[in-house]
């Protein structure tokens, strides 16, 4: 069993009007010293596989596939094993 | 995709430009223009701004026949909108815009950002925009990519257009596999304005100042002009780098601040355009030549998301959210003042200078000196070969369904996706804001009255590509026949169209036929019916791998309703009540 | 009576409200940009529809930081009416002036249509105009919808018949089907359907009027179930 | 100057709406060893605070107060010092 910790953000070309939305609010509130935001999605998915190699192979294509649009965003996932948990 | 900066020997010999969508003569031509070897971000300018998205070079002589004047019309084809008096002083002013090609690469933003360019088209005329329509077309919904396109595209004309708080009363939506790899997004705005508002895109008057408003310019939809006029394949990914994202919080301000400059600060305001297509260059280029005027640009002025973006880049983006005023010298503080209480950024980018050239500077040096003509009205206009297709030549025998059963038919008819009811779809836009939707969407057309007065609008979007890829003269009358009847259905008098002219690649003689003969149809239905064509856009390069959509020409047609207790709806209202059969 | 009705940047549905309170409820109300700092004047504030800043991040959140906010607040503690619709009520969840959020509707979809209600509690404020256990249809149009409070919450709401609206055909998810609620203290209110977009027979009903009558009537002190 | 890279998600108890509907995508796509789901928020704000503890205090009044509605999210956080980047 594996845990994919997924991270999609937009592409630095590409404009992310949330992120705008949060930096002027911030400023707003008087937290000048924050220079820059990003804002991106986090996914942590739990898969049943048992090698690897096939749970990064799967996980490339969900965030190929459905987590992440690819004409925008890019996407960085690690990989940790777990435990298979006895109920 | 962008070489550094080549010299204009390099050009000249390296030929970058094919890249563009232009051609060697096309080059040519645009070096005898200009007088010289042309630069490189002149030579850019010039492959965006002779683009068929900018310049109409196939599709003007057609466009050419378009009958676009009555008595009522104030403002005809060539600006923002076309704008039509209603009476009480007041005009409606309307036009569509297709943005097929950026929703099949990126369906939510795509169809977002026609929806927003769509919307600044109407208030750089001086209206508060009221409604939005569409028209989609798409593959069959057996097709998993198809359905993840619907779901996607109406999605982001929902996601602007709600935001935005305009209110998307109506469309048509329908599916054929002759769509199925470059669905349809086209998008109407409809607006309503004193007629003294009308503004211009104009700049005049030598030393007035050139005032960038709105959103900064990114890399974002570099040279989407060219790229809206190229056609697809299987293979050609790497234009997603062209697509960009629209920002609807972004728009609302810009939309209410330059409405608050038309109606508050007349004499301050010379001219007003977005910069849609080709960005600052159209816009700007076309200020000065409808005004007869030269230009002067510091680029280095021009708000910039990113570092480093060359004088190319900072022209032909297509970030949204932008526009382009040109203010009387003196104002400028006052008119920068308004949109700082917008929290929008305005800068003064540039003046308008005597002679006829358009001249851009960066870090200090010329980078474009040309005339203006050179960009706008001395673009290329093509002729072309127009030959029927076999199809027509030789017409198969006209097709009987041979029907056994009655009942069964009819339910394998409204089985039909493109018969079904759409309220899965218009449900997820909000058409009801700013409350004055009367007839909300799932009659025939959408109504809407107008405060203060006993008036109301009616809308509608058709078109029906099946029947114009089988008599393209027929269909094209057809066409706005049918708008007209959803509208007179409604009790209102037709008043006049918009169009999107949407075909496959014209150079194709066959196809530049089904161009030709659709709009003589579309032509003689518009006398007939007094219904001007007083605003449209083209879209062509509609294939795959070869293959042209069906010709798929649609009407927006706006009509008027003197009185809302005239104001008649589709559904039968109760028992007992005769039905008629009018007409044969 | 006097209103404020705030405009919020991206804020869509204030003009709509104006529209209601004044053309047709005959209730004179002022648009109040939200980087005002003063309520004095008013005797109701209205937070309208729309998409504050975008409703980027969440919907209200940044919205709840604005000038005005402070004043809304302020206002609410002295027992003034404070009526949320839709973004509004949002920005009262996030501002800390009404329990519970509004999530994403379950379909994940924008809903744009007509929603019946049932009166739950109509002995309050903002629906004394409505007869007891009414069902009214009034539209709604959001894409975040869904009320969601924890159980505690829900059993405080119940007891203190703080809900004031109920789907009888949940669009949208929301927990025990609710559309609209108070405060415990009952002057502010928030509710996701659209009162002001029912106001004229011309737009096809007039359900809504109930709840600015009814703030007529207790403004007045003129009694309450009065039928629209 | 420090970089925080924030994490908001759901409370466990809470159903998210959006975390749903990935896990019914991905087992329509045939993706059933994916079995559980979490959908989050994903920040990374850089301050020019020059204290570590200050930067700590102040990425938790901008999550409390902006980044997460702690009705019904919570937040975790790490901070990483960065080089101070000379033009
Ligand atoms: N994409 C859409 N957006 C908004 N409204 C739509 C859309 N598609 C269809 N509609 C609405 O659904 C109703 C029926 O559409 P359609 O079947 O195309 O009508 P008709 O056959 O009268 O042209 C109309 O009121 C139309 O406005």
């Amino acid at each position: 069993m594996f845990k994919a910790k997924i991270y999609v953000n937009y592409k630095p070309s590409v404009l992310d009007p949330q992120a705008e939305a949060v930096k002027t609010a911030l400023s707003r509130m008087g937290h000048d010293n924050v220079t820059h935001v990003l804002y991106g999605k986090y996914f942590e998915l739990t898969l049943t596989s048992t090698d690897k190699a096939s749970a990064q192979a799967e996980v490339e294509t969900i965030c190929d596939r459905l987590l992440a649009n690819v004409n925008m965003e890019t996407y960085r996932f690690t990989l940790v094993p777990v435990p298979v948990e006895v109920d | 995709m962008l070489q550094t900066e080549l010299s204009p020997e390099q050009i000249q010999t390296t030929k970058p430009y094919r890249q563009w969508d232009m051609s060697d003569a096309e080059y040519d031509r645009f070096t005898a223009l200009i007088g010289h070897l042309p630069t490189f971000t002149e030579v850019g300018l010039a492959s965006g701004m002779w683009s068929e998205h900018c310049a109409y070079k196939y599709s003007k002589p057609v466009l050419r026949q378009f009958w676009t004047k009555n008595e009522n019309v104030l403002m005809g084809p060539g600006e923002g909108a076309g704008v039509i008096r209603i009476g009480d002083g007041l005009a409606v002013v309307f036009k569509a815009e297709s943005h097929n090609h950026p929703s099949a690469v990126e369906p939510y933003e795509g169809a977002a950002t026609g929806v927003g360019g769509i919307i600044r088209d109407i208030f750089s005329i001086g209206a508060k925009p009221i409604a939005i329509l569409d028209s989609l077309r798409f593959g069959e919904l057996t097709d998993p990519r198809t359905r993840q396109l619907l779901d996607q595209i109406v999605a982001g004309i929902a996601g602007y257009g709600n935001a935005i708080g305009i209110p998307t009363v109506g469309g048509e939506t329908a599916f054929d596999n002759a769509y199925a790899r470059n669905p349809l997004v086209n998008a109407m705005c409809v607006g309503i304005m004193r007629e003294d508002q009308l503004q211009k895109g104009r700049a005049a008057g030598i030393g007035n100042a050139i005032l960038y408003v709105g959103a900064k310019t990114g890399r974002d939809g570099i040279n989407g002009a060219s790229f809206a006029s190229g056609t697809f394949s299987d293979t050609e990914d790497a234009d997603r780098a062209a697509v960009q994202v629209g920002d609807p919080f972004m728009e609302k301000l810009l939309t209410d601040a330059c409405l608050k400059v038309t109606n508050e600060h007349q004499d301050a305001l010379v001219g007003m355009q977005d910069m849609g297509a080709a960005g600052l260059v159209s816009s700007s280029a076309e200020m000065a030549a409808k005004a007869d005027s030269g230009m002067a640009l510091n680029l280095d002025l021009v708000p910039q998301r990113e570092p480093d973006m060359t004088p190319f880049e900072i022209m032909l983006s297509e970030s949204q959210e932008r526009m382009l005023l040109c203010i009387a010298e003196g104002h400028e503080q006052e008119i920068i003042d308004i949109f700082a209480g917008y929290g929008l950024d305005a800068v003064v980018i540039g003046r308008v200078t005597p002679g006829h050239a358009y001249q851009l500077t960066h870090h200090g040096a010329t980078v474009c000196d040309i005339p203006v003509s050179a960009l706008t009205t001395d673009a290329p206009v093509y002729h072309q070969q127009s030959t029927m297709p076999v199809r027509l030549i030789a017409p198969a025998d006209d097709f009987q369904p041979v029907i056994t059963d009655m009942n069964a038919a009819w339910i394998e008819l409204m089985n039909q996706p493109t018969m079904a009811s759409k309220a899965s779809l218009y449900q997820r836009y909000d058409a009801q804001v700013q409350t004055n939707t009367v007839v909300l969407p799932g009659s025939d057309a959408a109504v809407l009255r107008i405060k203060g007065t006993k008036r109301a609008l009616a809308l509608t979007t058709d078109s029906n590509g099946r029947y114009i890829y089988l008599d393209p003269y027929q269909g094209g009358a057809m066409t706005v026949a049918e708008a007209a009847r959803n509208l007179v259905a409604s009790g209102a008098t037709p008043l006049g169209i918009t169009d999107c002219l949407n075909y496959g690649d014209s150079t194709k003689p066959e196809v530049f036929f089904e161009l030709e003969e659709s709009a003589k149809g579309m032509t003689a239905a518009t006398k007939v019916f007094n219904t001007p064509v007083i605003s449209g856009n083209v879209s062509l390069y509609n294939e795959t791998n070869g293959t042209p959509i069906y010709p798929t020409p649609m009407v927006g047609m706006v009509g008027l309703i003197e009185d809302c207790s005239t104001i008649t709806t589709q559904e039968f209202k109760q028992a007992d009540d005769l039905v008629y059969v009018v007409g044969q | 009576m006097r209103a404020a009705v705030i405009t919020f940047p991206g804020s869509n549905c204030d003009e709509d409200l104006q529209w209601a309170l004044t053309e047709i409820s005959g209730i004179p109300a002022d648009l109040v940009a939200a980087t005002a700092t003063t309520l004095t004047g008013y005797d109701a504030v209205f937070l309208p529809g729309g998409f504050s800043y975008g409703d980027y991040l969440r919907s209200g959140a940044i919205a709840r930081f604005s000038p005005i906010m402070t004043a809304v607040k302020k206002f609410a503690a002295a027992g003034g009416f404070v009526v949320g619709i839709c973004n509004g009520f949002q920005i009262l969840t996030e501002a800390g002036l009404l329990p519970g959020t509004l999530q994403w509707n379950t379909s994940l979809h924008f809903i744009c249509a007509p929603a019946p209600l049932e009166i739950v509690n109509s002995d309050t404020p903002f629906t004394n105009a409505y007869p007891a256990g009414t069902t009214i249809t009034l539209p709604i149009a959001h894409g975040q919808g869904n009320y969601y409070a924890d159980p505690a919450t829900l059993v405080a709401l119940e007891t203190n018949h703080q809900i004031i609206f109920r789907y009888t055909d949940n669009p949208n998810g929301s927990v025990h089907d609710i559309a609209g609620i108070t405060n415990a203290a009952g002057n502010v209110l928030g509710m996701m359907p659209h009162p002001e977009r029912a106001m004229e027979t011309l737009l096809g009903s007039t359900d809504g009027r109930g709840v600015f009558q009814s703030l007529i009537h207790t403004m007045e002190g003129a009694g309450s179930n009065v039928a629209n």
